[in-house]
């Protein structure tokens, strides 16, 4: 029996809009939540978490073989909850994976498909588009569930230690780092608003959002494109796809999110 | 004072290991790509200073932002923003294009004014992370002082408090001398919206 | 190929509301991509509901429907486990079938 | 279990549905195949009720057009009419700032709810109309939408 997880479709949507205030100039902020709730309904997203329910029971690559085998640390082909427990560490590959990395890794040992074409690849297009969707429907089997990182195994922590690192980690013409714009609260760039990551609250918020889809663009993105695109806009060099620092980063936001809700795929403007 | 600062000696080993393996990950983690290099990777002092959680000692940060002050080249005919274009300016304030790997590094950059600071109270969309500046001059004046001040933190945000969020745009090369003019007429020209 | 489409139909008191999630650009034939070419338009031009053989749904549509388009709509018949088959064609020529069943 | 059927019809080739419900009588070809293309290509709001062939219809409560006042992003504004007035034949939605007028026109037979939601684009701020027929009558109200900027244009 498949647990639908997606999210429950109400009529709160016409509710919102009704019950909506239209008084002063304050009102923005809620004129704006309001949006923010009503583009949640019936999530694009959808359609990229029914693209990987399939590619997941789809026999494809080299190896001819589905990823229904892949172990995403609850055991082989366990899926439900488990990116709830992700960024971690895995024994047959001795390292701390999020769940690109690791499904990357499924991807190859299980389907022979080389990790140098996704990570030579580019953002939704081939395999990397597919690890993309497969990506979606994984992370859609940990909606509503806890966030819940190991930071006692000690490869976890130090990977955690790395990212908070990282986080503060100022280079490039414009002096920027993660900090710059979200290690305070209620900050926004231009209408957008910025969760303050390094609080649980708010790495609850940004951590249980990804990966989303993008309404501005209309592209679903994970947490790697999130993360690619923040270090353009830090006019920084570019990282490298699952990287270290991008699994770094990941693990520190995730742990600082422990106990939080996820709440992904989501809709963002 | 921090920890980080006068760590005992016995500390210092380990936390010169985890630097390393720190390095290490900045190192393999990142490719140039475009104008965005691999040496933008590397930290110069005030950012290294600027990289750690907790705030540095009062000495340390006073002796990086009187460096960070020596920078600063004051408009070279003494004309801070007579001679700009608010009109100008407002582009530059709202552009936030630029210095990033996909960006021609021909093409002029934008300021990114918006994305930190209110500045035309008209204008909706604009960030939270500087001070709001709606309505600058009209409320701060046009004092030698606080025209000379704006000018500075424009070019050097550093020379005024040293771990700022904001960037060097003259010092870096963000912008230059002229488009650093158009900013400041938007901020005390009469006419610019900023001040209506 | 466009990819299938996600449609949820559901029944209460004797209406059924029926969610229809479509994978469509839907491009305006007004965007230019990175080298300054205009994008073609491609959207889809129309849309058909039926419950069973009754088409309880007929939508035209212009290109200023959000990319990878959304409607619902409801209406007074259906019973769990009924079919609901939505189709859809594009300027294009290229078309899509989904079915669904009503839930209870 | 999933609702879903996955391996549905996939339109390979042949007509499609639109073609079988021609064939079996149940829509004219005018009302499946050859949508209205005047009215999609009106540039002006006049020129949309003069492809209707009616005078502009007055601002009209009955109609209520459920939308956010203000969209964060233009690309995607959740839109829904809803009307009491029984009868109803076919909802439109308009943008008025738009370069083209209508969006979506939702012909709704007899059984069908005047309750329908959609998503639309919008180049910027703009009255939203919703155009309801009714009994053969046209009956119209708007809601101004607010579109921010957003992003940091990096």
């Amino acid at each position: 029996m498949k647990k639908n997880k997606l999210v429950a479709v109400t009529a709160a949507a016409i509710g919102i809009a009704i019950a909506a205030p239209a008084t002063a100039q304050d009102d923005t902020a809620a004129a704006l939540e309001q949006y923010r709730q009503m583009i949640q309904e019936s999530n694009p997203a959808e359609l990229y978490e029914m693209e990987g329910e399939e590619l997941w029971t789809t026999a494809r690559g080299p190896k001819n073989a589905t990823l229904e085998q892949c172990d995403l640390g609850l055991g082989p082909g366990v899926i439900e909850g488990a990116y709830a427990q992700m960024p971690r560490y895995f024994e047959d590959t001795g390292k701390v994976q999020d769940l690109a990395s690791r499904l990357m890794t499924c991807m190859e040992t299980l389907q022979g498909i080389p990790s140098e074409e996704i990570i030579d690849g580019k953002f939704r297009q081939g395999e990397r588009g597919k690890l993309g969707a497969i990506l979606a429907y994984v992370v859609g089997q940990s909606r509503g569930d806890t966030i819940a990182v190991d930071l006692d195994h000690p490869k976890v922590k130090e990977m955690y230690e790395l990212g908070k690192q990282a986080f503060y980690y100022r280079a490039g013409p414009m002096d920027f780092a993660c900090s710059t714009c979200h290690s305070s609260d209620g900050k926004r760039i231009r209408m957008q608003d910025l969760p303050n990551l390094t609080t649980q609250e708010g790495a609850a918020a940004g951590w249980g959002s990804w990966p989303a889809y993008r309404v501005s663009n209309s592209q679903f993105w994970t947490m790697q494109h999130r993360l690619w695109d923040c270090f353009r806009q830090q006019r920084v060099a570019e990282p490298i796809y699952a990287s270290e620092v991008t699994i770094a980063l990941s693990t520190y936001m995730a742990g600082t999110a422990n106990g939080g809700t996820m709440n992904a795929p989501s809709a963002k403007r | 004072m921090k920890k980080w600062m006068i760590a005992p000696l016995a500390l210092c080993a380990s936390v010169a290991l985890a630097d390393e393996r720190f390095d290490e990950m900045i190192q393999s983690s990142f490719k140039p790509h475009g104008q965005a290099t691999m040496d933008r990777m590397e930290q110069d002092e005030v950012q290294k200073a600027c990289s750690q959680p907790d705030a540095m000692d009062q000495a340390t940060a006073e002796k990086l932002r009187q460096a960070q002050m020596e920078t600063i080249q004051w408009p070279s005919d003494g004309d801070y923003w007579e001679g700009g274009d608010w009109e100008e300016g407002h582009k530059i304030a709202f552009s936030g294009r630029g210095m990033t790997w996909r960006d021609d590094p021909e093409v002029p950059n934008g300021g990114g004014c918006y994305n930190c600071h209110g500045l035309d109270p008209a204008e909706m969309s604009y960030g939270t992370i500087g001070v709001n500046l709606q309505g600058y001059a009209k409320i701060r004046g046009r004092s030698d002082e606080i025209v000379k001040y704006t000018w500075g933190q424009i070019y050097n945000a550093k020379a005024y408090n040293v771990c700022s969020d904001m960037p060097r745009n003259g010092f870096n090369g963000i912008l230059t001398e002229e488009q650093i003019r158009h900013v400041m007429a938007y901020l005390f020209d009469p006419e610019s919206p900023v001040n209506k | 190929m466009a990819g299938p489409m996600r449609i949820r139909a559901g029944h209460t008191d004797g209406v059924t509301e029926v969610r229809v999630l479509m994978s469509h650009p839907m491009e305006t034939g007004l965007r230019k991509d990175g080298d300054g070419n205009v994008i073609p338009a491609h959207y889809i031009t129309e849309l058909v509901a039926k419950h069973n053989d009754k088409v309880v749904l007929n939508v035209e549509m212009g290109p200023s429907v959000s990319t990878n388009p959304y409607l619902s709509f409801k209406f007074k018949a259906g019973a769990p486990g009924d079919i609901i088959e939505v189709s859809w064609k594009d300027n294009e020529g290229e078309s899509r079938t989904d079915q669904v069943e009503i839930r209870g | 279990m999933n609702p879903q059927r996955r391996d549905a019809l996939k339109t390979g080739g042949g007509l499609g549905i639109f073609g079988m419900l021609v064939a079996a009588g149940v829509i004219t070809p005018g009302a499946a195949l050859a949508r209205d293309a005047k009215l999609f290509e009106a540039d002006t709001m006049a020129g949309v009720f003069e492809a209707l062939g009616i005078e502009r219809p007055e601002l009209n409560d009955s109609v209520t057009l459920i939308a956010p006042d203000i969209a964060e992003n233009g690309a995607v504004v959740p839109v829904g009419v809803t009307t009491d007035l029984p009868n109803v034949e076919v909802v439109s939605i308009l943008v008025e700032e738009n370069p083209n007028k209508l969006a979506a026109n939702f012909n709704l037979p007899e059984g069908t709810l005047a309750e329908v939601q959609t998503r639309i684009k919008m180049r910027q701020t703009s009255d939203v109309y919703a155009l309801v027929k009714a009994d053969g009558k046209y009956y119209m109200n708007k809601k101004e939408i607010k579109v921010t900027l957003g992003g940091c244009g990096g």
